[in-house]
Order: C-alpha cells, then structure tokens, then sequence
C-alpha cells in the first residue's frame, strides 16, 4: 500500500487521492466494468463531466491497466478492450487529423466517452434518489389487514331456440332413418316370407307376380312394402335354388312371375 | 408535521405551552387513522399510545376519529378490546365479486328440453322412449333449477307418473309465446334443420312467429301423432 | 353531488334500469372508499365500477374521494391505472411494526432497476451498453421476482429483442404515480441523457453486445412523450 512516489498517477498532491489510486489498483474486483473504473477515475479531475479531459482520463486508465500489469493482477478481458480503445483514441487526440483517414475523429469518439460517463453518473444520481424515496413498506402503508374479497363464481347455462329446434330435429331424424336399429315390426324377413311362400307355392301352377305374395297389411306403407317385397324376391330366389320353383320377368322393370316347378308333380 | 388548518381546531383545546406538548388533536387522529390501517390486527388504545409521542391521548383521537367515519364507506369499531377498520356492512356486497360464466347447455339437456317442449306434458318415461336413452336425474333438475321446466299434472296412467311442462320463463327466453308456436317437423325441413348437418350458410331459422303464423296448426298436434 | 342529472344519463343509456337509478354521488364515494380500504393492492376506476351498481361513474367518484382524504393520516393516491389508500409518507415513523424488510439489492441491480425505469422500454443490450459490463441474469431475475420489472413489447429492431419496463408495483413500491414521475426526469432529458446517442464509428467499447449501438431511437420517448 505505502508504495513510493515512483507511481506514474502523478500530479496529485493530495496523499488521500494518492490512496485512493493505489485503493483502484488493489480493489479492481470491485468495480463493475471498465466505464465505471473510468467514472471512478474521472472524479479525480474534479471537474464537471462535461469538461473532463478525455486525454488525461485515457492516460490514467493506461497506466492502471500498466500498474495492474506490473502487479501480475489479471484484468479481464472487456478491461483490456477498453484499454486498447483508448490509446487508440489517445493517438488520435494527439496527432493531427489526417484528411485521408476515414471514420469519427478523435475528439467526436472522446464526446462519446465523455457522455457515457455523463450518463451512467446521472443513472447512479437518480438510482440513489429512487432508493431515498418514501418506499412501500417502509414509510408509507398499505392496509393492514385487507378484506377478503370474495369471488362467487356462478355458472349459467344457456341455449337458443336453434338449439332447441336443432337438438329436436336430430332426434326426429334419428327416427326417420334408424339404419342400425333394426325396427321389428316393420321390416319382413326372409325367413318370414319363406316360410309363407313354402306354404302357397304348392298351389302355384300358373305364372303369378310375386307383388302378389305379399302378405296382407303390408302393401300400403312404403317402407313396409319395400321390405316385404324384398323379402319375398329373396325368398322366391331361394325356393328357385331349392327346386321348387322357377322364375322369370319378360323384360326390364316387367313384374317378376313365379310358379312351382312341375318336377314337383311326379312326386 | 401539522397542517395549518388543523391547528385551528385542535388548537384551542391545547394550546402549546412547552416545547414538548404532544402533538395537536387533529394531528393525533390522523396517527391513528394511519396505524389503525396498517396494523394487521385490531390494536387497543393503549397500544397506539404507545407508538405515539409522549402526552398523546389515543383513546380521545379514537372517539373523534370514529364520528368522522360515521357514515362513510368503512368504519371504525370496536374489536374485543381493540380496534380496527372495517367496512360498512351495508357495503359487503361489494366485497363480494360475482363472476357468471355462461354455457351451452349439454347435449342431453337441449334434448330433453326439446321433447319437453314438443310433447308436454310428458313422463320421464316418454322421454326416454323418444330420445332412446334413459334420462338422467342431474338433467332434469338442472332444468329444473333454471326454471326452464317445472312438474306439471300427473298422468292418469297406470301409476300415476308425474309429467314435465315448460315454464313462462322458457317461453320468455326462447322469445316464444306460447309452446304451440315452436315450428314443427315440416318447417324443421323447411329451414334445413332435419339435415344431419345444417347447411353452413343457414343463417337463423325462420322466425316460429312467422311459421305459426302461416299454419297455426301445424306443430304440436302433428307431432303428438304418433 | 348527488344529481338527478346522473340518473337521466344512465337511464337513457341503460334503458332497462330505469327503474333503478344509479345511487347519489355520495354513495357512490362510500362504495369507492370500502373497495379501496378493503384492497391491499391498487385497483383500477374500471375493476371498481364492475363491483359497483349499474350507472355509477367511479372516476367520479375517485375524484371526491382523493380530496376528503387530503391532509388526512391516510389519503387516496394513483399507482399508475389504479388508485389505492396508503399511509400519509410523514406517518411512517409509527409504523415501525408494520415495516417490511427489502431484501438488499446490489449496486448493479439498483442501477439497472434505475436503467430500466429511465429508459423503459429497454432492451438488455442497451443496459449494457449504459453500464458497461454485462447484465447477469441473475440481477434481472431478482428484479422480475420482486415484481418491479416485467418483460415489455419486443422492439422493432434486427432480432426483435425484448425489453424491460418497470411495473405498477415498482410504481407503488416507490410512491410514484407513473412513470413520469420519477425525480429528475426532466432534468435528465433535458441534458439530452435519456437519448441513445449512437457511437461514432467506433464507439467506445461497451458490454458484450454492441448490437445496441444499432438501435436508431431508444425507447424513452415512447413512454414519456407527451
């Protein structure tokens, strides 16, 4: 700590401020990045920011990063950037202008340090007055004990006249075409018409339309007639099968005939 | 630390004679206003003398603070041996927060309410006849509960079976006069509703005012045939 | 106060409540005051009107209400969209039961709590680049647990990154009506530091990620301009 003189921090009569450069060097781990180890270093000047002197602050930081390298302390990397940054800047500020060269000169990169410290100081000021205010919690209340408030949650329940109609019509139609459901009294089985037509087929002889075999009661409903008509065809075709009957329909759409065959008679 | 205008009142009950005198009467109350809303209990009147400066007098600052909420919105009471704030209980229905969430009725129940509506009145077991599956006891009585159907007479069938009717309050939400102006099977047809599956730009179905209107007959009676 | 006028409004308006008017201003004031002595958090003029009777204006309401309570131990204060009781900040000392420990923050999350407050909305890199080192996420995650910063509306810049605005609780926390309000404001856009003044060129380096120097207009104005 007690170092002598031989410090390249020079120009700085006063002990305590040569205290606190050695403090920089020996807390490093202490600041948060290089623009606040800047900002830390520009209060040195004791000037307003505005007026900082870009050139002296950059030699400052150069000799830090010096200092800490003569120490064998290891900066981190963004340190080291910076460092490079400003005597980059360093170069430009003191050498004339070249016209040829493109890019910002030196003093319009040493506004733009300057107005990063200018900004990052006012965000501390007003972080700190944030802080100083009457705070929740701490100054000012919020109510003690509050009241519950209840939340009632009531469900209702609605439907339109559409609805309403729809939901009916889907029950009707349900009705109307009940595929899978199989409707016993309105639909003639094979096995029913068959066991009617064994029985008259006997007496047979001439050609009859089948329509005629229908039984009785089944002819007017159309559904009823549809089934039994299709049943009773069936059950023709099966008796053909048997033997015991012959068909035929002398053209297409012609009403289908049937009588017994007259092998049968023999027997 | 007091207002000016407070001092005036307060100010000539106690006059500030030392360097030291408690705070004026107003200022008091306005402690306990504070302390009494933030504490998270009741607090007694001595323990909010305790808080305060020397030569306070709480219970007094309580009696003038509880005339000041007379009246308002909440109030000061007595808990126990303490005090605290509450709200006027004329106001607790505000604490209550009533949130009313609206659903489609369930397919069972739009269902049932439909044959109700086009068969009343009719048993529980025509109900069931008719949609095919048994009916459950929470449909009926969440139809019930929304006033949508009531009992109406018993049968005079063989055990007498209790029968379902709509009420006034159907017909006034479905917009209908009477139970006799739902539109029937044929205008069902009519508006594509007898289609397993509405046509989409079917828009609303004609009015069962209209429909009515032109056969008022139709509907009911029809359906009713069986 | 308590108008007629303010029924024929509301009637006109809702035809069906003719019949019941809205209730006087000064009871609208009772209602107000209840709710808002019953909340611990703020609550909007908007949440309150739903709790209260049809045809009631509790912005109105409000505005009665915030100067009954002026110079009282307690007063009606704005916490960005809503309104909320709080103590008086003079009071604070007889609280001293009541205090709630905060949890310590670091420098950097106090900096960039303030980063985010100034400059809201923000994104990270810009707070990096007002900072000069890197955000840690841990600093951003004990800010968003505390509930005083939230994720804001992406910006509209190369990677839409996402910012940082405070929230109504951090507004609360530190007595702030809104965000306009906080001390120094003006001085600070005055000076011309709430800008994002791009680098020139080669800029001095900042954090980790330099994309922030892209980003034409920062967000400060979006939030504060009026």
């Amino acid at each position: 700590m007690t170092k002598p003189d031989q410090d390249r921090v020079v120009a700085h009569p006063s002990v305590a401020e040569r205290l606190e450069a050695e403090a920089l060097i020996v807390d490093v781990d202490g600041f948060e990045g290089p623009l606040d180890l800047l900002l830390t270093l520009s209060r040195t000047q004791k000037v307003d920011l505005r007026r900082i002197s870009v050139l002296h602050l950059a030699r400052q930081y150069l000799d830090f990063v010096e200092k800490a390298r003569d120490l064998r302390i290891e900066l981190a990397a963004d340190y080291l950037v910076m460092a490079a940054w400003l005597a980059f800047l360093k170069s430009r500020l003191l050498l004339p202008p070249d016209p040829e060269e493109e890019g910002p000169s030196g003093e319009e990169m040493a506004a733009h340090l300057a107005f990063q410290l200018e900004r990052l100081q006012a965000m501390r000021e007003v972080a700190a007055r944030l802080m100083g205010r009457d705070r929740l919690g701490r100054d000012i209340f919020a109510r003690g004990l509050p009241e519950r408030m209840e939340r009632v949650k009531r469900v209702s329940y609605t439907a339109t006249l559409l609805d309403l109609m729809q939901a009916y019509a889907r029950i009707r139609t349900r009705d109307e075409f009940r595929p899978f459901v199989m409707d016993r009294d309105r639909v003639y089985t094979m096995e029913q018409a068959l066991e009617r037509m064994r029985g008259m087929i006997g007496f047979a002889g001439m050609w009859t339309d089948i329509a005629s075999y229908l039984p009785e009661g089944w002819g007017g409903d159309p559904v009823m007639r549809r089934s039994a008509t299709a049943a009773t065809f069936a059950a023709s075709l099966e008796l053909v099968k048997e033997g015991r009957a012959q068909i035929r329909q002398s053209e297409t759409f012609a009403p289908i005939e049937i009588r017994r065959t007259d092998r049968e008679r023999p027997t | 630390m007091s207002d000016p205008e407070d001092t005036g009142d307060a100010g000539t009950e106690r006059p500030r004679e030392s360097l030291f005198a408690a705070p004026v009467m107003a200022e008091q109350e306005r402690m306990v206003e504070a302390m009494l809303f933030a504490s998270a209990t009741p607090m007694t009147a001595r323990a909010l003398n305790d808080r305060m400066p020397h030569g306070c007098d709480a219970a007094e600052a309580l009696v003038h603070l509880q005339k000041r909420y007379e009246g308002r919105g909440v109030r000061v009471v007595r808990v126990g041996d303490g005090w605290a704030i509450r709200t006027a209980p004329d106001l607790g229905f505000l604490m209550r927060e009533e949130t009313v969430e609206t659903r489609k009725l369930s397919r069972a129940a739009i269902e049932t309410l439909a044959i109700i509506a086009y068969h009343q009145p009719v048993t529980r077991a025509e109900i069931e006849e008719i949609r095919g599956v048994s009916v459950s006891r929470g449909t009926v009585d969440q139809l019930i509960e929304m006033e949508w159907i009531r009992f109406g007479r018993r049968k005079m069938t063989p055990g007498r079976p209790v029968t379902f009717v709509v009420t006034e309050t159907f017909l006034d939400h479905f917009g209908l006069e009477s139970a006799r102006d739902l539109p029937g099977l044929k205008e069902l047809r009519a508006a594509g509703l007898l289609e397993s599956r509405p046509a989409p730009g079917l828009g609303a179905p004609t009015g069962p005012d209209e429909d009515a209107a032109e056969e008022p007959d139709s509907g009911q009676s029809e359906l009713f045939e069986d």
